[in-house]
């Protein structure tokens, strides 16, 4: 059986019920959403907003090779994932991971599998803006 | 040899711009590259890493590059 | 800081999106959301529907034990929980988990703890309407 | 002693109805209304378990059970 995949960087805010329907399938019996959100502090400290950017071709293909080792590991029947880019608030929607699978624990450690590995390989980056400056994340040791 | 490089985040602040014509002596690898880019642009020592795509892929070291390569510096990831 | 929380036995269906905005929270990051819907099939029989009944004050009151014991051991910021009762139709989504916490690791970890806690505990029972029969999951050995 | 009992799932099936009376001349206690139940309905021995719950608690078989309590059948549950 074929995975469906979809994966998309969009510049506007992220759909979760449109991506459930796109991840959802009459023979799947668990879908795991994992949202990655803008939390308004980081180490304590008042964040007042971010700014995603992407290297989009690349970040695409990324997103697809992490898929396919997901679905090798897993019995995966549809995944999306869906990342912003651009100036985001608090609260609002950085990233959305959905995974179908026939049972729950399958699911699960897909979806986390995902969003680890997102973070390590996909080329998006993340400033954080303070009232008093501003810090690309995790770009120094 | 003689390439547009692209950049992204943090590399792109600190070569100054989305794009730039770069110029180096050394081997036409990415470890070449890399090389010629710490020794202009010492703040790269700095970054956790930094690594170079070529044509929209992750590059090691010994990959050669070409002029009609698309060259992208990579710096920490940090999506999600 | 207090865990805020939301239980629901339902009989009609269950809402993602009024769920997702009952658990998000600016001080949390991540979401992790667990949507558990009608197999077509089950050990390769085809299922026609499902019939979910349950015992409704005591089936919120061990969800809420649960919910609490989770809260000890992951910092859960909100949780929500949307349990389906009724016939339901294949795809359709029988329970919703929803999990805030600042950082994604916990929201996997107490998202799954919720789904697999619930299925022992909460007195909920679930018949499998096939072709030629009807079955009580899980009452036999 | 006489209770009231109510029964989900497959245990209403077996005993034929969501609520029922039932008498037994043993112990006051879940562990005697379990062991009657099984004597009175042998369908009970094939369940993967069977538990009692106490006014919305499930109960081990040394509580006591007084007529004003709300007794429950709680056959292998399964929801999710």
């Amino acid at each position: 059986m074929k995975m469906e995949k979809e994966f998309k960087i969009l510049a506007h805010p992220l759909q979760l019920e449109e991506i459930y329907q796109h991840t959802k399938s009459p023979s799947a019996g668990a879908v795991d959403i994992f949202v990655g959100t803008v939390r308004n502090q980081t180490k304590g400290k008042t964040v007042v907003r971010l700014e995603f950017e992407s290297y989009k071709p690349m970040a695409i293909k990324e997103i697809e090779l992490i898929a396919e080792e997901a679905g090798r590991r897993w019995p995966i029947e549809k995944i999306v994932v869906h990342h912003r880019v651009g100036t985001l608030q608090i609260g609002e929607i950085a990233v959305i991971i959905a995974v179908s699978t026939p049972h729950r624990r399958a699911s699960f450690e897909a979806c986390k599998y995902v969003i680890d590995t997102l973070k390590e390989t996909v080329p998006i980056w993340k400033k954080e803006i303070f009232e008093d400056g501003e810090v690309w994340v995790a770009a120094h040791p | 040899m003689r390439i547009k490089l692209l950049a992204f985040g943090i590399a792109r602040d600190i070569i100054g711009g989305t794009e730039k014509d770069f110029n180096w002596t050394g081997e036409a690898t990415v470890g070449g590259l890399k090389e010629a880019l710490l020794k202009e642009f010492p703040a790269f020592v700095d970054l956790a890493s930094l690594r170079i795509a070529v044509n929209e892929a992750y590059a090691e070291d010994e990959t050669p590059i070409s002029t009609s390569d698309e060259i992208v510096l990579i710096p920490p990831v940090s999506g999600g």
